[in-house]
């Protein structure tokens, strides 16, 4: 009988949650006893997250290959199962069997404490996001606050990464890691903050929520990113972003090239599988953020489509970005350390600081009332981001400008 | 442009330093490159009358290399005079001469300014064993600095003078030179599944490995 | 009342995130004992460095460029936390208050202008 | 692993060639090699992952430049002996399951630099070798050939029992001396535990 | 971008001799890391010893013989056709040119003229294989940035064209073994030159694609430029030849010098940079394999029927008279030279390399000196070095 | 403008992308264990020894000359000569290999042996699939496993092997024309029995430098 309920509480939960429908949970919740519920509860919204981002990132890791692959004129993994779709099982398995080795002179516990330092609080920051409609894991009033303490905590792992396993690549790499991630931790932040400022809160459901709108007949979707503050804090927040889970261009810590694998060199089986996936969470995180705050979360891009289920539309803006992470890695160099730590404290900072000034008189002139006011307002505000960065980035290019160099011929 | 010829650069060094002798070594090829045999004593100064001075402004070594003679033993036939059966006549003896090894330093000279050379100079040890010493032109060309070090270890020739005198290719502690004629190779390739007979030959006269302690 | 309170389910987030992580690290360990034995030595467990050995510890005073970023951070840092409780409340507040907000945003530009011009931000 | 063999086992327990078969699967489909190439060959292993061959195709794109996280030690090109201690103590530094390709004459035997003084004659002399590629340098198909080899010995290896292989017996070593620079040449010359002589019989 | 450091004016006066930094006023301790002989961008089994104070590099000692294979000796020991095929692993990339320089050389010490076809034949596959060598240098110099395999698979990509090239002519992708004293082994089969041509005239489409990846994109130049400068005295004094010496100003292509072969037949010009950084050295390969491809057209165009190889050769017993000669050539790494010294055997008494890859390297620590351990990896990428030619 | 640069390269990817669907020339991966790019007419990998016939043991052009042993430049063959003689393929009594070794581990497919082997007995195969766990077993190759048919020599070198044919032919054909000149001179001469012929001259190959005389 019990069973019975059971199941047909979790039928209902999947249907309601396929259907973008509230209260989901209640049905097979009201089968166990209400002093369990709230654990319950939570172990329902908990496991399907962190599965379907496992999932995700396996599947990621294929894309990224395959993807990469493309760009580069060739197949990529396609052998391993039907178009090579278990290739990342494969690795896992190898992952999970393969020796580990803790160096000798390591500090052993700070060396084992890493990854898994690491691997949680990207898993945490998956709490605050909302996934559809109705899916909210953790509707927290200062969600987004509750996002970046979780997100600066990585910082720590990685740098402990380095440290404790005694290796001098590794170390240079916590060196750089640590630089670079505080560095761009603030404009990631600001660029966030001129969101906040206009939504007049701290949690992703309300920013959401005032991303609903549409404009033109339902064609113009009201999303942050397509107002002029909106579109440069959206390009500084995934600059921001790509820094923040050391991605291409911006993967000095392990740089490859010169450091060897940086402050994964000495980890080895599954530690090393974890910092691979915690990169890819982090990632997927904060995409997922950049979503919520600039891309009008799980909203549908037109009035029409929004009878298709919410979170397809979040989970297609998420690997929406993801891909644009792989192209860009697939194209650009790396930017050497110094090079990167500019460019976050004399271009980023200064710009995403005068962001929130063009936010601020985005809002001031929202009571503009005469013909082309939109349009107005919508110049004023790209004039006044834009001509700063072309100024920034001339003054950060130094005197001479990015033109070709023109050569002399001998005949 | 044309480079003068071997004669004049001799003449005009001997002219701008006093003491030196260069030699003109002949070259009987159809290459016909031949070069001049300079005194350590004096090259040093000679290699920078060659790249400072403006009709030469040799300043580009190019190549530098070590060349290994071995004690050669000569045979030629001298005529003597001699008195045979009271008749003086001249006559042809076989005479050995022994013409005692040294090691070779060879230097390719060119102008990159004024496009023109090779002007090949050499320098050479007195033997080859302990007076294996020849002055370093690295001060004068810095591109003979790995160069020179690569002859120092895989002939012997000590460098006087150069900044950063080491083994380059093998290891430290290496003990033999083996570009030198007469170097033996270590015991360990016999076991090749296609020995030849030369090769099993040779073997027999490697070092053996070092037994251990 | 069928939503948990939200620090409930973030408990249940890191119990589960924990095991997520460890999991496989137990699994892999158990694997380990079962049929592939560890076997370290020497050389395994020595410090990689390109194929040679390791000269030198690799645990030295590290130059002080990376701590001045650290210190310039936490200026920020703070700056920003200041500024979330401004941006949440910035649509009701008044154009006076902006400006004061002004003010202050303007101060730490000068700190950041000043660390510029010292050359703080330049790496020697 | 042929089907007598599997109907023997599955009687003892089939749980244990079911998992076997899942591990073998597992780490023959993911093979990453070390990024390590020494001379000529390695621009050939090097063409191998690029696009016109795609050893990516394998799942093996995944080149790490650490040993950490590698399992395969593709050697390819000369080993002289002023780099044969730094090879061996690479190999050393890789974690368990490993493998190693000898690509290339250089490689399998010194080849044609075999007569060199600062040449060791293949690297069998200090590490074990799983398969070996002739050619100078082999084409990259003959690369993806080699892998493929490999790819079937890891499929034939059991999980227990006697002919289990080498980094799943407690007993085997995981890591070889590592040679020292002598005077005259590395000592010692070869690991006499890994490498044997072979005696040279000729039929007339 | 990103930079400010303008370039620096080459100094009127170098220092002869290496210099290292001193670590005077420098907070931190001073970190020694090898970087090498297993790295992935050594380019090979090269290894330097690098003093960092921070990320700066304060000493950087290159390390050498990790894949010195002995090729003199053997040489020495072996008939002067046995060594053809070892030249081909010196500079693994180019061994075309390496057969040319030796075949030169030969030449040179047993007075053998090749026919006009021959020489043709050497300047077609001489000038592919420029194109194939600055072609991967371009990739792996990218690979060294940290670009993520895309420029060196699209390196590749055209690099396997012309081995197509090389295979059917000569039966091997990189080892050709194609040259032989006095011309060449083997006629162009049919159709030959229909595939060049349609290889040759894709390049272009190649180069420009190239340039619109990365010339202009801005992490690349300021990554390399002002980075690694080499002034034109020093460059001189050094030795350096090749593109890392046209890139720091100077004139001088051995193709226009000597005008060995028949290259006084050819239009084209030699491109010369004035800042010798690392992005000049970069432009000046692309530019180079602009005028290959010039050289190329021209050459395919006019290439005359005839023999291959100069009667008076012989394949064996092939004994040049007593002497020596040194000839060389442009190799696409700069001047590779053989000096070979015959004492009338068929084995040659003394052979020697003269590698262009080593003697560039004399500069390194020169270059390196104050600059990033991220820009250390890039200016050895900018040498352009195979360490099958550095160690021999 | 900053970015600029990056936003035209991100174009040339996205296109390579795109095009790696529609255009052959964007997606250049053959896909090497079925399909295979074809070999080239003149590709070479390993050398074998060609055999005419059906028997390979008897029809082996091979007799033992033992010139591309001493001209291997990595001294890879090994050959014992036999102590009999055997007709070749113009029925003259030859020596032919009583072991016949190549270390293809060796092998570095220099082509060399083919250019000296005045007989076409050995030919360079386009074979490479030969990786193998067990190197003495596997890759020491003997007669046996090196001898293959004219026919698949003519598989894959079709010009080349036609060539040979021809030479072949012309010369078996001089040689019985030469055979059948000596028998009616014999007949002549009867009292003479010649059976110490010269051994065939071979044709020098067009393709390759004529060898000394």
């Amino acid at each position: 009988m019990i069973i019975g309920e059971f199941f047909r509480g979790l039928f209902l939960m999947i249907w309601r949650v396929a259907t973008d429908q509230p209260e989901a949970k209640a049905d097979l919740l009201a089968v166990f006893p209400p002093s369990a519920r709230p654990v319950i509860s939570a172990v329902l919204t908990v496991s399907p997250i962190i599965g379907i981002f496992a999932t995700l990132f396996a599947l990621t890791t294929l894309l990224e290959r395959k993807g990469l692959g493309r760009i580069q004129n060739r197949l990529g993994p396609n052998r391993v199962g039907p178009f090579g779709i278990l290739q990342p099982v494969a690795d896992g398995l190898k992952m999970l069997t393969k020796e580990d080795i803790i160096p000798r002179s390591a500090d052993a516990l700070v060396h084992f404490l890493a990854p898994v330092v690491l691997a949680v609080p990207t898993i945490l920051a998956f709490a605050v996001l909302p996934y559809g409609r109705n899916l909210v894991p953790v509707d927290m009033d200062a969600g987004i606050l509750f996002f970046f303490a979780v997100g600066a905590s990585t910082e720590l792992a990685i740098f402990m990464a380095g440290w404790s396993s005694r290796n001098k690549y590794s170390l240079l790499g916590a060196m750089r890691a640590i630089a670079q991630m505080i560095s761009y931790e603030i404009p990631l932040i600001i660029s966030s903050v001129s969101v906040i400022m206009i939504a007049g809160s701290l949690s992703p459901v309300e920013i959401i929520a005032q991303q609903g709108r549409y404009l033109a007949g339902g064609f113009v979707p009201h999303w942050f990113v397509l107002t002029p503050w909106g579109l440069a804090g959206f390009i500084m927040f995934l600059i921001a972003s790509l820094a923040e889970s050391n991605r291409s261009p911006f993967d000095i810590p392990e740089a490859e090239s010169e450091l060897i694998a940086g402050h994964l060199t000495e980890y080895s089986g599954f530690k090393y599988a974890l910092f691979f996936m915690a990169e890819y969470f982090g990632m997927f995180a904060v995409s997922g953020l950049a979503v919520t705050l600039f891309l009008g979360g799980w909203h549908a891009p037109f009035e029409f489509l929004e009878i298709v289920p919410s979170y397809v539309w979040f989970f297609a803006k998420l690997m929406g970005l993801v891909c644009l992470f792989i192209w860009v890695r697939g194209t650009v160099p790396r930017l050497r350390v110094d090079q990167l730590l500019n460019f976050a404290w004399k271009f980023m900072l200064p710009l995403s600081l005068l962001n929130l000034v063009v936010a601020a008189v985005w809002h001031f002139t929202a009571a503009w009332e005469f013909p082309g006011a939109g349009l107005g307002r919508w110049l004023l505000g790209a004039v006044m981001i834009g001509v700063p960065y072309v100024w920034l980035g001339r003054a950060l290019s130094g005197s001479k400008k990015i033109t070709q160099r023109t050569y002399r011929f001998a005949d | 442009m044309v480079m003068e010829t071997l004669e004049q650069i001799k003449a005009r060094i001997e002219n701008a330093i006093s003491g030196a002798k260069p030699e003109i070594i002949p070259n009987e090829s159809p290459s016909a490159q031949r070069s001049l045999l300079l005194d350590p004593a004096h090259a040093v100064e000679v290699a920078k009358f060659l790249r400072d001075d403006s009709q030469l402004r040799l300043d580009y070594c190019s190549n530098v290399t070590g060349v290994d003679w071995l004690d050669l033993i000569i045979k030629e036939k001298v005529k003597v005079k001699k008195v045979v059966e009271g008749v003086e006549k001249e006559v042809e003896e076989p005479v050995e001469r022994k013409r005692p090894g040294y090691l070779e330093a060879v230097y390719h000279l060119y102008s990159m300014a004024l496009k023109h050379g090779p002007l090949i100079i050499r320098l050479r040890t007195e033997n080859r064993a302990d007076k294996n010493h020849v002055p370093s032109l690295t001060p004068v060309w810095r591109g003979a600095e790995f160069q020179e070090r690569e002859i120092y270890d895989l002939y012997g020739i000590i460098f006087d003078g150069h900044p950063d005198l080491r083994r380059i290719l093998m290891w430290e502690g290496f003990a033999d030179h083996p570009m030198r004629k007469d170097y033996v190779e270590p015991d360990d390739y016999e076991y090749e599944p296609t020995p030849h007979d030369e090769v099993l030959e040779k073997t027999k006269q490697h070092h053996s490995p070092e037994p251990k302690p | 009342m069928n939503q948990p309170d939200p620090y409930l389910v973030i408990v249940v987030f890191l119990v589960a995130a924990t095991l997520f992580a460890v999991a496989p690290l137990l699994l892999a360990w158990i694997w380990a004992r079962t049929f592939s034995p560890r076997k370290p030595g020497p050389d395994k467990n020595a410090i990689y460095e390109c194929g040679l050995e390791s000269k030198g510890d690799a645990w030295v005073q590290f130059r002080s460029e990376y701590y001045l970023y650290g210190i310039i951070f936490l200026i920020f840092d703070v700056e920003t936390i200041f500024l979330l409780p401004f941006a949440v409340a910035f649509t009701k507040l008044p154009v006076g208050a902006f400006i004061a907000m002004m003010v202050f945003l303007l101060l730490l530009v000068e700190g950041l202008v000043w660390a510029w011009r010292k050359g703080v931000l330049k790496w020697s | 692993m042929n089907e007598g063999l599997r109907s023997e086992l599955s009687k003892q327990g089939i749980f244990t060639t079911t998992l076997g078969d899942l591990y073998n699967w597992g780490r023959k489909n993911s093979v990453w090699p070390l990024q390590f190439g020494l001379a000529c060959c390695a621009i050939e292993m090097i063409a191998t992952t690029m696009a016109r061959y795609d050893l990516a195709r394998f799942g093996a794109e995944v080149f790490r430049p650490s040993p950490r996280q590698a399992d395969l030690m593709i050697v390819a090109g000369t080993v002289t002996k002023k780099m044969a201690p730094q090879v061996v103590r690479l190999y050393n530094q890789m974690p368990e399951p490993k493998y190693v390709i000898a690509m290339g004459a250089c490689a399998i035997s010194g080849g044609p630099f075999k007569q060199g003084y600062n040449v060791l004659k293949g690297i069998d002399r200090f590490i074990p070798v799983d398969v070996h590629i002739p050619g100078c340098p082999p084409r990259p198909e003959a690369l993806i050939h080699a892998f493929m080899t490999l790819q079937k010995k890891i499929e034939t290896q059991q999980l227990t029992g006697v002919n289990r292989p080498r980094h799943l017996d407690a007993e085997a070593p995981s890591e070889f001396p590592v040679p020292k620079f002598g005077g005259h040449d590395l000592e010692p010359p070869n690991n006499p535990a890994v490498w044997h002589a072979p005696k040279l019989v000729r039929e007339p | 971008m990103f930079m400010e450091t303008a370039i620096d004016t080459p100094e009127s006066k170098y220092e002869i001799l290496p210099k290292t930094l001193s670590n005077g006023e420098m907070d931190g301790e001073l970190l020694e890391v090898a970087m090498g002989p297993q790295h992935p961008s050594t380019h090979g089994v090269f290894r330097m010893d690098v003093v960092l104070d921070g990320e700066k590099v304060v000493k950087l000692k290159p390390v050498f013989g990790y894949l010195h294979r002995n090729h003199e000796k053997i040489a020495e020991n072996t008939t002067y056709l046995a060594s053809m095929p070892y030249t081909d692993r010196l500079d693994y990339l180019c061994s075309m040119t390496n057969n040319w320089a030796y075949a030169l050389s030969v030449e040179k010490l047993a007075g053998l003229q090749p026919p006009e076809r021959a020489e043709y034949i050497r300047i077609i596959t001489g000038e592919l294989t420029r194109l194939v060598n600055h072609t991967c240098l371009v990739g792996f110099l990218l690979q060294d940035m940290g670009a993520l395999g895309t420029p060196l698979m699209y390196a590749f990509r055209e690099r396997e064209m012309i081995l197509d090239l090389f295979e059917s002519l000569s039966g091997s992708r990189m080892m050709c073994n194609y040259m032989r004293f006095g011309g060449c082994r083997v006629d162009l089969p049919a159709g030959w030159l229909e595939q060049a041509k349609r290889a040759v005239d894709s390049y272009s489409g190649f180069l420009d694609e190239f340039e619109k990846l990365l010339t202009e994109n801005e992490i690349l130049v300021a990554r390399t430029q002002g980075i690694g400068v080499l002034p034109p005295d020093l460059a001189v004094n050094a030795s350096i030849t090749g593109p890392m010496l046209r890139a720091s100003g100077v004139n001088y292509d051995i193709r226009k010098v000597d005008k060995y072969g028949i290259y006084d037949r050819f239009e084209f010009r030699v491109p010369l940079g004035d800042h010798g950084d690392v992005y000049d050295r970069y432009m000046i390969r692309l530019l180079e394999m602009r005028e290959s491809v010039k050289i190329l057209n021209q050459a395919l165009r006019d290439i005359p029927a005839g023999p291959i190889v100069d009667p008076k050769a012989k394949l064996r017993g092939f004994r040049p008279k007593v002497g020596e000669a040194y000839g060389r050539i442009e190799g696409p790494k700069g001047e590779l030279g053989f000096y070979l010294i015959s004492d009338g055997t068929p084995n040659p008494y003394r052979y020697r390399v003269r590698p262009p890859s080593l003697i560039n390297l004399t500069v390194l620590e020169d270059m390196c000196l104050g600059q990033d351990v991220a820009d250390v990896v890039i200016i050895l990428g900018s040498v352009d070095i195979v360490l099958g030619e550095v160690d021999r | 403008m900053l970015g600029e640069g990056i936003i035209k390269g991100m174009v040339e990817t996205a296109r390579n992308f795109v095009g790696s669907y529609s255009d052959p020339e964007r997606l250049t991966t053959v896909e090497y264990p079925e399909d295979k790019i074809p070999a080239k007419e003149n590709a070479r990998n390993f050398p074998f020894l060609v055999y005419d016939g059906d028997d390979a043991a008897r029809g082996l052009r091979c007799v033992a000359c033992q010139i591309c042993e001493k001209e291997c430049p990595p001294k890879c063959i090994y050959i014992v000569k036999s102590k009999d003689k055997k007709p070749d393929y113009i029925g003259k009594p030859q020596f032919y290999p009583a072991v016949f070794d190549i270390d293809v581990s060796v092998c570095m497919s220099c082509q060399i042996c083919v250019e000296v082997c005045p007989f076409e007995a050995i030919k360079m195969d386009t074979e490479f699939e030969l990786s193998n766990p067990d190197r003495f077993g596997g890759l020491l190759q003997d007669k046996h496993r090196l001898a293959k048919s004219n026919e698949y020599y003519h598989k894959i070198h079709e010009t080349e092997a036609a060539e040979v044919d021809a030479r072949l032919a012309a010369e078996k054909a001089k040689a019985e024309a030469k055979a059948r000149a000596d028998a009616e001179a014999k007949a002549a001469a009867a009292a003479k029995a010649a059976t110490a012929a010269a051994t065939p001259k071979p044709a020098p190959n067009p393709t390759t430098v004529a060898p000394a005389k």
